[in-house]
């Protein structure tokens, strides 16, 4: 019985298999080989002068010094540009101080540095920087002790920077085998963490044809898994290169010829898929994590002068961009429809309401923290609805803040950090301190291990921001 | 069987057994003479490249779909020019590799910058379709570095090779299979 | 066996309907995926994707507008998208053949199935095979033999028909020829025939003494017969033996024709067509010249011509083009003019062209068995519309060239130079002629000059024996025996020196106009018109007219003389003079 | 099944049977039978270079005066003597011509010539591979210089009174030598200090020339530059670019040989599209001796040298000949509009 | 297989030898440390190991076995039908088709008319294997090794009967195709078997329309008429079925003796069982004047072969490349055509001499006015001898399998009753007649 209706069911099956078939072929894709074709453009040789090239002309004229620090028993890591989680906010284990005394948070150490904004990432007991030698016109990768501040390394390559607004500006990115540094004219160069042993360099410029943008690089390397996520503009708006090679691993088109910002791309997960998130000259672009494709872009948002803060990731593909030069605020919205992305405007905010000129907003329990345009913290629901800000009387300038513990450390111009509840509903001032004397301290701020690390134009000072038990616990000042 | 048993000539049936004999060693002996004296013989199919004149019909010719001949770089014998005339057309708009200045269809040929003034350019063989347009622009302006090659794990081998029947240029050869390519290379 | 049913062999062996609907469906599946890869096939080949006109367009437009970098965005996307389309077709076409393979086996699976369920059992013939069935199969079978013939005859005969190695024949057969030494007719045959333009020597002087002096072209009195000219040119007669050639052109047509000489019969028509590098024109040509001014010339075997366009080829006697090629076409303000001759086993062409300082002009020697270049000089001469000449002087054989400003000697085997003198000027059409031992040279704007060819280099001041200023002709060749030479102006004036001394004998205006070079017959001088007005004169040093006849039809080409005839190319018509 | 039933299915098997037979037939005629179809690739598979070879008529301002064979199966290079005397090297052997092109001798040597130079005393300079060997006027050898490196191969040798420079193609170095043999210095090598960027040189193709400002002038083909070097080896200055444009350097080795006339202008000839052009000795194209309509495309380019009365001698290795050439008032001469015609 | 024609390429081997040493010698750029010159792409490709062919001659010899058991020992038509699918699926879509007995006639001419190719032992295996079986098992290779016959085979499925009279004469044209292809690749033109085997495409997924028409086209047809291809176009089948006529032992329809039941009477589809002769003989006379008469013509059809055969000698001539490239420099020198072909560039790329050329296709010609002139008797003959066999009588007094039609297919067994009586007294029928 079955095997007769077998046979007599043979004849639709088939029917409904040769149709579903032929559909496949009809409308089937382009094959394997579809995968190596791309779109032929410029420089992909990377020809003008590359990474090998310049790899080789660094690293010969490169010199490595190795000094007596010696790195501390800390644990803790800032290991880049705002943090671990890339969001500004530390993870601090021992408990930090609320309030400090009027002597103020214990001053570890404080060592010059050449003029600029440069911060520091912290890992291993190593803090990192980049550095400029105005004598030597060189840029200088520095590993401190976190301890003492005293230098483990200093690997330095000729690079002529004149001065205007201060030289280096970005916060290397480490891993427990590599650093990795942007210099001002763009120079992307990857160390050993250790040692400070070269192994490769890229001059975005030569590379990729990357134009240095006004003020010099201020974007930062990400460092993301095993790969070094770049920004060059030019040839490809986006590069990923292998962190232990160097190789390119791709690039990703720029149709619009878009230039290198001082925002650093950022990541992004979205229904499954991983870009990152770059403001360029031109607009925002999402990049496929994967292979670089160009998931969307937008020029809804774009600042002719500078765009300095990088965008914030706020969850369920909203996108936080803001920016100095009247440009304001924007929330885009990234929507996913069958694998194609699209970004939308939310809102925009005007530039008094709420926005920052140049360090990237805080995102913390949904809500934005920024200084604005006149110096007041404020802080933001995401909706772009302003809750609070600090008054008149509470202005802090440029400079830069950071948030560990629900405490928001925020720096002024000269250096003064002022330590201010973030979970309140209000503005409140917790303590202050005027660390440094300085001008123009507007160097992202590293937390970790207890420590933060500040500077004004010239000078580094790392801060002991435990709470006494604490301190008093994991043992002092080494 | 039924002629032995229906036929019962004998005569017959031994001409027949000596007719099959003959025939037999005749068949046999023959194909053993023209095999013995000369191997080792040459066997696969090749394109010399010296007689080679890149015309395209290896790519239209094979009678596989997509041809077994590629083209192949001595790298030993390239110039790793920046102008290179077998990967930009003729007369390129600029030396990049943006879509308007490069000479191959497909895409195939792909530049790398080395050092100054060197680059150094490798065949996508994945892409490759074995037009030979690069390699006539290579001979045309330099070593004469890019050409044509049969790709021996594409090549079926046939008895008569449809493109060795359609080269105008009697570059098709056959070579023993031991060394069967006809590398250009630096000695 | 199965308790609940039969087995599956039975079931499909019983389903007939089930095996007809399972190889209708995988039936029409195979002729799906076919028609899809059919029309795949059919889209364009392959190539063609990739092969993208609209590319190629794009890119053109940018070499106009290098600076464009919209277009260039478009063309990188195009590319990226036909590279797609392309390879898109090629993984379809590898799915399709797959599909296209499986469905084909289904279909063929469940034909079988259909023959399983619907084999009947064997069932024995019609009938018992019977002799006479036998007889007929044997007799079938000798026709269907038969009849395949037939059909392999017909089809060998269509196939066999389209192609012939005629022309491995005439390679084979020129190969062989250009190994042999050249069949070349021995000179005393040739001093019988009018084998180039003014006779055997190119000095307008005939062999035979018999030829008539009277006739009249409107009672048809002394004319043999007349025959039409396909296309009306003024080259000249040339005859060998029982064969009339002469070539006509326009500005797309070359032709070269060969007339029967005892009924005037048009044998064949030689056409110069697809010959390499030829070009028909050129356009800015004097009507006066035409497309085809050149008399051809002939070895004995093969007739020679070229034309306004310099194109040159050979035809055996038979018609049948031996070999052309093209020289380029020369740079000459009248048109080509010189005509061909032929030296041994070499065709000499005067190429010259363009003025003295382009360095243009040259003299070619070509073999006349394969057209193949022997020599090629050149020449730092003007253009000129002259025929060379070659004469043999000292027992040495010199080709007399003559053009502004040099009359010029090579040794007519080699092309090298022997001697040069600076005497001529301005366009050189009159021919040379050789006469008592001299060279002489004329044209007007220059003069006539005697020079004795036994110099090397340039004789200018050593071996110009005299000079002459009085009646220069400008088109007609001068006529010379070793007393006297004569000289026609295109106004009819005859001028007659003595050769030795170069002294002015006479001058007589004959009131006629005149193209054609003058002819010496014997005693006689003929000249003839361009009215078609032939005169007669005693040759001596005084002017004494024999008499006059009228061929009714203007001339403008020099007769041919030979055995009791004159051949007469008018504008329209070949005349044949003779008694009969 | 009935007998009418089998009839028909025969009829409709006959049918098929006869259409398939017919689409056999057809199909088998339409193959192409006897391989005339040729490439079916379109014409973007075509490498097209027809746009290049064309020479605007006003910038030929030479014509060819003469030609004459070699009179050797591969000549190699070409050279004049102070006598305007021509030599040719190839083969096994050097042969010489009258200035006219009468063959004036011949010298075998023992191995393949790669080229020659002859001095203002007569004095031959021929490289023979990697090593010069120096005869005197009469063609007696009179010195074998040992090789500079293991890699060398001498493609050019230009003879001053005092110096003799060799070109080494295979160490990519220009190797001064006093006349007696004594090697001086080289030239032309990478040296950043000198800002000396080096010669590059992908192919046996590198040609020298001294200038008549004092100034060695290099080929470097692999940046398609000509290169002015002073005697001490300071690089003074260089010019060319690299494009298919007529004032320009195409491919991977251009332009292969040079030759200067008593102006001082540069004469370079550049292989593929063979040309000949003449540029000022700063590198501004002047004019156009002979394009490839003439020289047609070969991959060895065609050596030049100059005689005394500035003619320009043009060894063409494709048609195994000798071309001179005369200046001439531009527009095209008959060699360039007619040479095609009976080569 | 293209014959190096051209008499001497000395000069050329001078030049390009010369400039080819130029080249070997000359050294990679002087690239900073660190650069390593890449390799050559597919410069660790193999070629196709010899092993491979001598498998591929091992899986022969064992199908050839396997079959002749199959065919003759076995008696199992189901044998047969699979084993000829698994010689489909491996000599056809696995091997592509490439290397088969068809196909090696050529090898083997070529072998024998060009001293210069050396004949490839997996070629010599494949020709003289197939031969050698069928000298003494009949053609069990056509049965089911062959897979050109799988193919066709598997798609029989309505078989008509094709007329005696039409058979006889459509089995000449293997024996013309056979002298044709000989004629051929003696002469250095062409594979013929290769260039128009129907089924390759199908074999390799890769054909051009017109060969996919062709080979489907006869598919098509062999759906009613039984292996077309086979029967009326193979020349190796041609081969094979003049050696089967001196094999040791062939299929047979019946295991036992003949009862003459005519139940096989339409078995075979290919039309290879002959009928027993009728009891009453017709006229020896008249059989005897057609035999004579046979005879005496077959010098005469001989004759008219040859000079059929020598008339289309051009058109033979023009398959070959050298002929045909000297035709095309004869009119591009002559200015009838217009333009070049990559032919005569190619060829004039190579300096070498126009006459000698001409002089080698010349020699060619020869060639083949000798060649045609032999193939126009060949085919005579064949036609000849078709008819004599027309003539021929034989007394026949069983349904027998003709020795040199019979593709040992084995499906007439299973009409034998004599077969089928012997099956069930050996094993249980696994199909039951309705």
């Amino acid at each position: 019985m079955q095997f007769t209706r077998i046979a007599k069911a043979l004849p639709a099956s088939l029917a409904a298999l040769g149709a579903a078939l032929i559909a496949f072929l009809l409308l089937g894709g382009e094959g394997a080989r579809a995968g190596s074709l791309a779109k032929r453009v410029a420089g992909t040789d990377m020809a003008g002068k590359t990474r090998e090239q310049v790899a080789v002309a660094i690293e010969k004229a490169s010199t490595l010094t190795v000094c007596d620090g010696v790195p501390a028993a800390v644990e803790g890591a800032w290991p880049c540009f705002r943090g671990a989680k890339l969001d500004g906010i530390g993870t601090e284990r021992a408990p930090l101080a609320r309030e400090w005394g009027p002597e103020g948070p214990p001053v570890l150490w404080t060592i010059d540095v050449g003029e600029g904004y440069a911060g520091a990432a912290v890992l291993n007991g190593r803090v990192y920087l980049i550095d400029y030698d105005r004598e030597a016109q060189a840029d200088v990768v520095r590993c401190l002790s976190l301890a003492d501040g005293r230098d483990i390394w200093r690997f330095s390559y000729p690079v002529p920077v004149k001065r205007n607004h201060g030289m280096s500006r970005t916060v290397p990115a480490v891993t427990p085998a590599y650093v990795v540094t942007l210099g001002p004219k763009c120079h992307v160069v990857c160390l050993n963490a250790e040692t400070g042993a070269f192994v490769w360099a890229i001059d975005l410029v030569r590379a990729w044809k990357a134009k240095v943008p006004q003020w010099y690089a201020g974007q930062c390397p990400l460092i993301d898994r095993d790969r070094v996520i770049l920004a060059p503009g030019g040839d490809a708006l986006l590069i990923a290169v292998e962190l232990a090679t160097g190789k390119v691993l791709w690039q990703s088109p720029n149709p619009g010829r878009w230039q290198m910002t001082h925002a650093t791309p950022m990541p992004m997960e979205l229904r499954g898929t991983r870009m990152y998130v770059y403001p360029g000259s031109g607009g925002v672009a999402g990049i496929a994590a994967e292979d670089g494709a160009l998931l969307w872009q937008t020029d809804a948002w774009k600042i002719s002068i500078a765009t300095v803060p990088s965008p914030v990731i706020a969850g369920g593909g909203r996108v936080f961009l803001t920016g100095g030069y009247n440009a304001g605020a924007m929330m885009l919205k990234i929507d996913a429809q069958d694998g194609a992305f699209a970004a939308r405007t939310l809102y925009t905010l005007d530039p008094k309401v709420f926005a920052s000129i140049q360090q990237t907003p805080i995102l913390y329990q949904e809500r934005l923290f920024a200084v604005k345009y006149d110096g007041q913290l404020a802080c933001a629901d995401l909706d772009g609805r302003v809750l609070w800000t600090s008054g008149s009387g509470n202005t802090f300038g440029l400079g830069p803040y950071a948030l560990a513990q629900g405490l928001l450390y925020v720096v002024n111009d000269k250096g003064r950090l002022t330590l201010v509840d973030a979970g309140a509903g209000e503005y409140r001032r917790l303590a202050e301190f005027e660390v440094l004397q300085g001008h123009d301290a507007w160097g992202p701020l590293a937390i970790a291990g207890g420590r933060l690390i500040m500077r004004d134009f010239t000078r580094m000072v790392c801060l002991d921001i435990r709470d006494r038990a604490a301190r008093a616990a994991q043992g002092g000042v080494q | 069987m039924s002629d032995h048993e229906t036929t019962p000539i004998p005569r017959r049936g031994f001409m027949r057994a000596a007719a099959r004999a003959a025939c037999a060693l005749g068949i046999g002996g023959g194909a053993a003479y023209l095999v013995a004296p000369r191997t080792p013989g040459e066997r696969v199919w090749q394109i010399d490249p010296e007689k080679c004149i890149a015309c395209g019909n290896c790519a239209t010719y094979c009678v596989l779909r997509e041809s077994a001949v590629k083209c192949v770089h001595s790298f030993a014998m390239c110039g790793y020019c920046e102008l290179c005339t077998g990967f930009f057309n003729p007369s390129p708009n600029d030396l990049t590799t943006a879509a308007e200045n490069v000479l191959c269809p497909t895409g195939a040929i792909v530049r790398r910058f080395v050092e100054d003034p060197y680059f150094e350019y490798t065949i996508d063989q994945n892409l490759c379709i074995g037009c030979g347009k690069c390699v006539k622009g290579c001979k045309m302006f330099g070593n004469g570095s890019l050409y044509l090659q049969v790709i021996h794990d594409r090549c079926l081998n046939c008895n008569q090779c449809s493109i060795a029947a359609a080269c105008p240029s009697e570059a098709w050869v056959r070579v023993p299979a031991a060394r069967p390519h006809l590398w250009k290379k630096v000695t | 066996m199965n308790p609940r049913g039969p087995s599956l062999f039975a079931a499909l062996k019983s389903d007939a309907r089930a095996a007809a609907r399972t190889a209708l469906v995988t039936g029409a599946f195979a002729a799906i995926t076919a028609a899809a890869l059919l029309a795949y096939h059919v889209r364009g080949s392959a190539e063609d994707f990739i092969d993208s006109a609209e590319i190629a367009d794009l890119k053109s437009a940018l070499a106009a507008d290098p600076d464009n970098g919209a277009l260039k965005i478009e063309i990188q996307e195009r590319d990226l998208a036909i590279r797609r389309a392309y390879f898109a077709k090629l993984a379809r076409l590898d799915r399709g053949i797959y599909l296209l393979l499986g469905g084909v086996l289904a279909f063929v699976g469940s034909l079988a199935w259909m023959a399983f369920a619907r084999r009947a059992a064997p069932k024995p013939g019609a009938a018992e095979p019977t002799a006479a069935a036998e007889a007929r199969a044997t007799l079938s079978a000798r026709w269907s033999v038969a009849a395949l013939a037939v059909i392999a005859a017909g089809l060998g005969a269509a196939w066999a028909g389209r192609s012939d190695l005629a022309f491995l024949d005439r390679a084979v057969q020129a190969i062989e020829e250009a190994k042999a030494p050249p069949v070349l007719a021995p000179p005393e045959e040739i001093a019988k025939q009018w084998p180039r333009f003014r006779g055997p020597g190119g000095l307008g002087v005939s062999a035979y003494l018999n030829v008539p002096a009277e006739w009249n072209g409107a009672s048809g009195a002394g004319i043999l017969w007349k025959t039409p000219v396909p296309i009306s040119s003024d080259n000249s007669p040339v005859v060998w033996g029982d064969r009339i050639f002469l070539s006509g052109a326009t500005k797309k047509r070359r032709e070269v024709y060969c007339f029967d000489a005892a009924t005037g019969a048009l044998l064949w028509t030689g056409k110069v067509e697809r010959v390499p590098g030829s070009k028909d024109g050129p356009d800015d040509i004097m009507e006066d010249t035409g497309y085809a001014a050149p008399t051809v010339a002939t070895c004995g075997r093969r007739v020679y011509a070229i034309f306004a366009n310099a194109d040159l080829a050979a035809f055996d006697f038979d018609g049948r083009r031996v070999w052309a090629r093209n020289l380029g076409v020369p740079e000459n303000n009248y048109g080509y003019a010189a005509s061909l001759l032929v030296y041994r086993h070499l065709l000499i062409v005067s190429y010259d062209q363009a003025k003295p300082e382009d360095n243009k002009s040259r003299f070619l020697a070509f073999d006349i068995r394969n057209g193949k270049t022997v020599w090629d000089t050149v020449r730092p001469v003007a253009a000129s519309w002259d025929t060379p000449i070659v004469i043999t002087h000292a027992g040495v054989d010199q080709l007399i060239t003559c053009s502004n400003p040099f009359v010029i000697a090579y040794a007519p085997d080699t092309g090298r130079e022997l001697w040069r003198a600076d005497c001529l000027n301005d366009d050189v059409a009159p021919s040379p002629v050789y006469a008592g031992g001299l060279v002489l040279a004329v044209n007007t704007g220059a003069q006539l000059s005697a020079i004795k060819p036994d110099g090397t280099g340039d004789v200018t001041k050593t071996h110009i024996l005299w000079l002459a200023e009085d009646g220069l002709p400008d088109i007609a060749s001068p006529a010379a025996t070793d007393d006297y030479v004569y000289l026609l102006t295109t106004h009819g004036l005859l001028t007659c020196y003595e050769t030795k001394t170069g002294k002015l004998l006479y001058e007589e205006d004959t009131d006629l106009s005149f193209n054609a070079s003058p002819s010496i017959v014997g005693d006689k001088l003929y000249l003839i018109s361009t009215k078609g007005v032939a005169i007669i004169l005693r040759i001596g040093p005084t002017y004494e007219e024999l008499g006059r006849s009228e061929l009714g039809e203007g001339v403008h080409a020099s007769p041919a003389f030979q055995d009791g005839r004159i051949y007469i190319r008018g504008k329209k018509h070949l005349y044949c003079i003779g008694a009969r | 099944m009935t007998a009418r039933g089998a009839i028909s299915t025969r009829a409709a098997a006959g049918l098929i049977v006869f259409l398939a037979l017919v689409a056999a037939v057809v199909a088998v005629a339409l193959h192409d039978p006897i391989g005339r179809r040729g490439n079916r690739l379109g014409r973007d598979f075509a490498y097209e270079t027809k746009d290049l070879r064309p020479i605007p008529p006003d910038l030929i301002r030479y014509a060819e005066r003469a030609a004459f064979d070699a009179g050797l199966a591969v000549p190699r290079a070409i050279a004049v003597d102070a006598g305007d005397k021509i030599y040719v090297a190839g083969d096994r052997a050097v042969v010489w011509f009258t200035t006219h092109g009468a063959p004036a001798g011949a010298r075998a040597l023992d191995g393949e010539p790669t080229c020659l130079a002859v001095g203002a005393d007569g004095t031959w300079h021929v490289g023979l591979g990697g090593h010069v060997e120096v005869f005197d006027p009469a063609g007696a050898r009179a010195a074998a210089w040992t090789p500079h490196g293991a890699r060398s191969y001498i493609t050019a040798i230009a003879a001053a009174p005092d110096a003799i420079f060799v070109a080494d193609a295979g160490e990519r170095l220009v190797l001064l030598y006093r006349p007696d043999g004594a090697f001086v210095r080289p030239i032309g090598g990478r040296d950043a200090a000198r800002a000396i960027p080096g010669l590059v040189v992908p192919s046996p193709f590198l040609d020298l020339a001294m200038g008549k400002d004092g100034l060695l002038r290099v080929t470097n083909p692999g940046r398609r530059k000509v290169e002015a070097y002073s005697l001490e080896g300071d690089l003074c200055f260089a010019w060319g670019e690299a494009g298919a444009a007529i004032d320009r350097f195409c491919g991977c080795c251009n332009p292969v040989h040079l030759a200067v006339l008593p102006d001082g202008a540069l004469v370079a000839a550049e292989k593929g599209l063979a040309t000949v052009k003449v540029c000022e000795p700063d590198g501004a194209l002047r004019c156009v001796v002979a394009g490839p309509d003439l020289l047609g495309e070969n991959a060895l380019g065609c050596d030049v040298a100059v005689d005394s009365r500035g003619r320009i001698v043009v060894l063409d290795p494709a048609a195994k000949k000798v071309r001179i050439f005369e200046p001439a008032p531009p527009g095209g001469s008959r060699s360039q509009e007619t040479g095609s015609a009976h080569e | 297989m293209r014959f190096p024609i051209v008499p001497t390429l000395a000069l050329v081997a001078i030049l390009s030898g010369g400039r080819a040493a130029a080249e070997q010698r000359f050294p990679p750029p002087d690239f900073s440390p660190g650069y390593s010159l890449p390799v050559t792409e597919a410069q660790g490709a193999p070629a196709r190991a010899d092993a491979r062919g001598y498998i591929d001659a091992a899986v022969l010899a064992g199908a050839l076995a396997l079959a002749s058991y199959l065919a003759l020992g076995r008696r199992s038509r189901r044998g047969l039908v699979l084993l000829g699918l698994g010689s489909l699926a491996y000599f056809g879509f696995y091997r592509h088709g490439c290397i088969c007995p068809v196909g090696a006639v050529q090898n083997v001419v070529l072998a024998i008319t060009d001293p210069g190719y050396a004949l490839p032992l997996t070629a010599a295996l494949f020709f003289a294997l197939p031969l050698l079986f069928t000298l003494f098992f009949g053609r069990a290779f056509c049965a089911a090794v062959c897979p050109l016959g799988a193919v066709q085979d598997v798609v029989l499925a309505s078989p008509v009967a094709v007329p005696g009279w039409l058979a006889r004469a459509l089995g000449l044209v293997p024996f013309v195709y056979l002298g044709a292809a000989v004629l051929l690749v003696a002469t250095g033109s062409t594979f013929l078997i290769c260039r128009y085997d129907p089924f390759v495409g199908f074999f390799r997924l890769s054909a051009g329309l017109d060969l996919t028409i062709y080979g489907a086209a006869l598919l098509i047809i062999g759906v009613f008429v039984g292996r077309p291809y086979c029967r009326f176009l193979c020349p190796y089948g041609a081969l094979l079925g003049l050696v089967s006529r001196l094999s040791w032992r062939r299929v047979t329809i019946t295991p036992a003796e003949c009862v003459r039941c005519r139940l096989c009477e339409d078995a075979c589809p290919f039309g290879a069982i002959t009928t027993p002769s009728p009891e009453t003989p017709p006229a020896r006379r008249a059989g005897k004047t057609a035999l004579a008469v046979t005879l005496l013509a077959l010098p005469l059809l001989m004759g008219l072969g040859a000079l059929a055969g020598r008339a289309l000698s051009p058109a033979f001539a023009h398959t070959h490349a050298t002929i045909r490239l000297a035709e095309r420099v004869w009119l591009e020198e002559a200015g009838e055509v217009e333009g070049t072909t990559d032919q005569s560039d190619a060829f004039r790329a190579t300096g070498l001499a126009l006459d000698d050329l001409y002089l080698a296709a010349g020699a060619l010609r020869a060639r083949f006015d000798t060649g045609t002139t032999i193939l126009g008797v060949f085919a005579g003959l064949a036609a000849g001898a078709t008819l004599l066999r027309v003539s021929l009588r034989r007394t026949r007094r069983d349904y027998e399998a003709d020795p040199a039609l019979c593709l040992a297919c084995g499906r007439c067994y299973r009409y034998c009753p004599v077969e089928t009586d012997r099956g069930k007294r050996h094993r249980k029928p696994r199909e039951a007649a309705p």
